[in-house]
């Protein structure tokens, strides 16, 4: 069902935990099963310098949480906006299609984080 | 079993046991006679599968008039009970009373009739223990109610269903009433006569016999149309060429079980309730799923609160631990649990549970070994979740 | 095979081969999990289905996007796909074209549907070879015409039908079109591509595999409904936990049939061919039914005339030689066969026929076996008979 | 499906054959399935001394044909008459539900043959 690589990732996703005094916050649930995910980051000169991730759902959420943020980890903001689900999807070797929705958590929480940050450096 | 994991799945599926295998092997090989065929050779299967028929029957204290029809499997067997007995009774009405906690081959039959065939269907609701309502049943009857179906044990709680009255009002207004006893069938003693029922599903694969292979119970008079046109086999209510050694061990299976029934029940209660035990003991918020009076002796079923039970599941996989997060042919899909949800239970929670179901192959350390791995499995999931004390607070139970 | 019986009956069932046995053993002892469960275990039984799925659709060359539905048999997916189509496609009419030699399973489907839910069917007539009247389909075709359903070969006489012709006049007026193949999957090569079917029925016991256990091939954007509902099982199509050991089965045995098909089917020609000539050559009075050019290479389907096929059928038995008097399922009727009666024999005849069978097992010793005792059988059972050269002349051919 | 005694007398029928220059004849059909008996009688002094059949049936009219020549052979001629398909069909130890129409054969062929003794005994 799934592929190696959401198991690597679900089983020791990387991180996983809380960010004190983060640059921004997204909190994100999914329409479709009702799951939750926290995302916090912080920001240096643009480039996002760290992630980490809270997630209430399944193995697919916790595996493309774990998978999005290292996929951040390092890059600028707008090119962090790019990543979208299927990008995580496809770096994980793909997803079950009725597990497909799973990995909009993860696009959805690194945008509604990243907005956070933007709406807090506003004056 | 060779296998070294640890199967605590056995209302998904259970090991076919090595004893039923020995009985259905000569039908897979050198007994491979239709046993339509008139010659001797076949002749002899077919007095065997009637043999076979008198057997489980004897068992559920069936009348020698009642028929037993073996099917393909207990969902053919719920959808031949309820499809039969529609279309052979519409002249009569077309209002059919089931509960909101059947199995899908119970509740998609009744779904399917409601959208395409112009029946109306009423699903009882339950309460927060997953007992169906009794008066709400009585109530419900109607001229036109041609069927009443309520399973005997739900699969995903193990909670039991008042079969017996339900039977009785069912008789004392003349309507048609169905039984799906599939999580019951091997793990108590079953009665028709005293449970009043009309029509009985059960499947081999639940009680250590072959997959693909159920039976039906149907009272004699009971008017009933078949779901599989064609032969006359099964006293025309089922046509195709038996499944020989399927119905060979189906049979066998079912006697075994009863050999020493009690003594089973209490082997698998003792393991069942030592595990909740420790898990009520070592995990704080735990909810135990179902009424507790009213449980099939295997089954339990907790939620994990704070955390979703697919990721619990797939981290007990690791360890070699096979349990279940709702139904089994419900998983991969997203919906939580309906069964939980008709307990009441709020959506986050309905899809955290997981179910251990114990059977004739699990031993004590099965216990012990679960045991020792959930606690941190369940930790290290709420660390990673969101919510959960001292967190945020996402929902109140 | 261990029994040392003279086996020829191959189209009512076949012995299971022991090399389809072994694939299928895995599934019948350590490998017992539910296909649908999540954890590992489970999941990859699971993915052995598709494989074994895969493999069929291959043999049969579908399309990627066709589905291949695993059912409890050949009834069972004739069932499917003559109600699953009928009930889903009612809005658009409710005219069924069908054949009059069709085996029960779907003759019986059919008057059920006429019956019971207002459809309308129409039975092809067939010549006296047992050939279906293209020119009556063509004419027979309306505009509320939903499905035609027309068998690949027929179980009694052999006798194959023009599928790649019903195929293109179905495509050509837009009309779902079913064969039912369980005569032909394992003997003749299958290419739904070229036949232009959308649904195709097999079963598994007629090539060598388990009972219990069929396929019902369907064609991608098929509008259909399942006959048993439940889980989300086989897409949707067929609810119930898998059969693991029979899908298994099915499949290893389909592909084990078309290894070396064609000199399997010449072995059988030959055999079948030498019997006939045998027969022709030591008894008189007989009829060979079904036209020959069009013909199973392991059939063989005589009448003896002036006696009872039932009689000759159970003296061969005392001999340890299985044959069948019409088809086997409808043996222990009285009625003679409807086969034969379309194909213009009189009663008289068509209740006389004996249907030899020939199959991966037999040799050539088994015709001289069979040659040496029934000359004898039959004249004795005409001494016994009323009729016959010199006696009565009850009826003329 | 048939007992013992069925396939006995199926293998061995007793009293098959023809009697030149019977005293009676009974030619009868089975409306069910289309299945014939013809029975041959000889009577001497209201005694059945001799009786044969002649079957195109099933198993089971054959048995039956066999059973009822034994059963009236010795028998008077009013004996005879009583002979019912149902104490035949007992006297082999059953017939299948479906086969017992096959019986009724031998109970008709006896009165028919009976039946045409008398009328040739009439003046
Ligand atoms: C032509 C044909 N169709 C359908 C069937 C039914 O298959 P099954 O007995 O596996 O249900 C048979 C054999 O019995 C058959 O010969
Ligand atoms: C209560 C209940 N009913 C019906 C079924 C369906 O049985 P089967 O999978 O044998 O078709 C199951 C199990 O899957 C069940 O637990
Ligand atoms: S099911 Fe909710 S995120 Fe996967
Ligand atoms: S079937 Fe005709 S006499 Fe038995």
């Amino acid at each position: 069902m799934y592929s190696e690589k959401v198991m690597q990732h679900f089983k020791n996703p990387a991180n996983w935990g809380k960010i004190e005094n983060p640059d921004g916050v997204g909190k994100v649930g999914n329409p479709v099963c009702g799951d939750v995910m926290y995302i916090y980051i912080k920001v240096e000169n643009n480039i996002i310098k760290d992630v980490k991730f809270e997630t209430f759902g399944c193995v697919a959420a916790i595996a493309t949480s774990s998978m999005a943020t290292e996929l951040i980890i390092g890059k600028t903001v707008e090119e962090a906006l790019k990543i979208t689900n299927k990008a995580v999807a496809e770096a994980l070797d793909g997803l079950p299609p009725v597990k497909m929705h799973c990995s909009l958590l993860a696009e959805e929480g690194i945008k509604a984080a990243i907005e956070d940050y933007m709406k807090k450096q506003k004056p | 079993m060779i296998n070294n994991i640890i199967y605590l799945d056995n209302n998904a599926t259970t090991p076919l046991d090595e004893r039923v295998l020995a009985a259905m092997m000569p039908y897979l090989s050198e007994r491979y006679g239709n046993p339509s065929s008139i010659y001797s050779f076949s002749q002899k299967i077919k007095m065997e599968i009637e043999d076979a028929r008198d057997k489980v029957k004897d068992i559920i204290n069936a009348d020698e008039k009642d028929k037993l029809i073996f099917t393909g499997g207990g969902s053919e067997s719920d959808n031949l009970a309820i499809k039969g007995i529609a279309f052979a009774n519409m002249n009569k009405g077309k209002h059919i009373i089931t509960s909101s906690i059947e199995h899908h081959a119970v509740l998609n039959t009744c779904k399917y009739l409601e959208k395409f065939h112009g029946f109306e269907i009423t699903y009882l609701p339950v309460d927060e223990g997953g007992i169906i309502d009794i008066d709400f049943l009585n109530k419900s009857i109607r001229e036109d109610t041609i069927l009443i179906t309520v399973m005997y044990a739900n699969n995903e709680t193990g909670v039991i269903q008042p079969i017996e009255d339900i039977g009785s009002i069912a008789r004392e207004k003349g309507v048609v009433f169905h039984t799906d006893a599939v999580q019951v069938a091997g793990k108590l003693t079953i009665d028709v006569k005293k449970l009043n029922v009309d029509l009985l599903t059960m499947s081999a694969h639940k009680f250590y016999g072959p997959k693909g292979v159920g039976a039906l119970y149907v009272k004699k008079g009971t008017k009933i149309h078949p779901l599989i046109h064609g032969g006359g086999h099964e006293m025309g209510l089922r046509a195709g060429t038996e499944n020989t050694a399927g119905i060979i061990g189906l049979s066998h299976a079912f006697e075994l079980s009863y050999e020493n029934i009690e003594q089973e029940q209490l082997r698998e209660k003792k393991m069942r309730d030592r595990l909740e035990k420790e898990i009520l003991n070592k995990i704080p918020d735990v909810i135990v799923n179902g009424n507790k009076d009213k449980r099939l002796p295997n089954t339990l079923n907790v939620i994990f609160k704070y955390v979703e039970g697919e990721s619990i599941l797939m981290l007990l996989d690791s360890e070699g631990i096979c349990v279940s997060s709702g139904s089994a042919c419900t998983s991969g899909s997203l919906e939580p649990s309906h069964v939980l949800l008709a307990m009441g239970r709020p959506h986050e929670l309905a899809h955290g549970s997981i179910r251990f179901s114990f059977g004739r192959f699990n031993k004590e350390e099965d216990v012990d070994k679960v045991v020792k791995v959930l606690p941190g499995i369940v930790k290290r999931m709420r660390d990673m979740s969101p919510f959960g004390r001292g967190k945020d607070e996402f929902w109140k139970t």
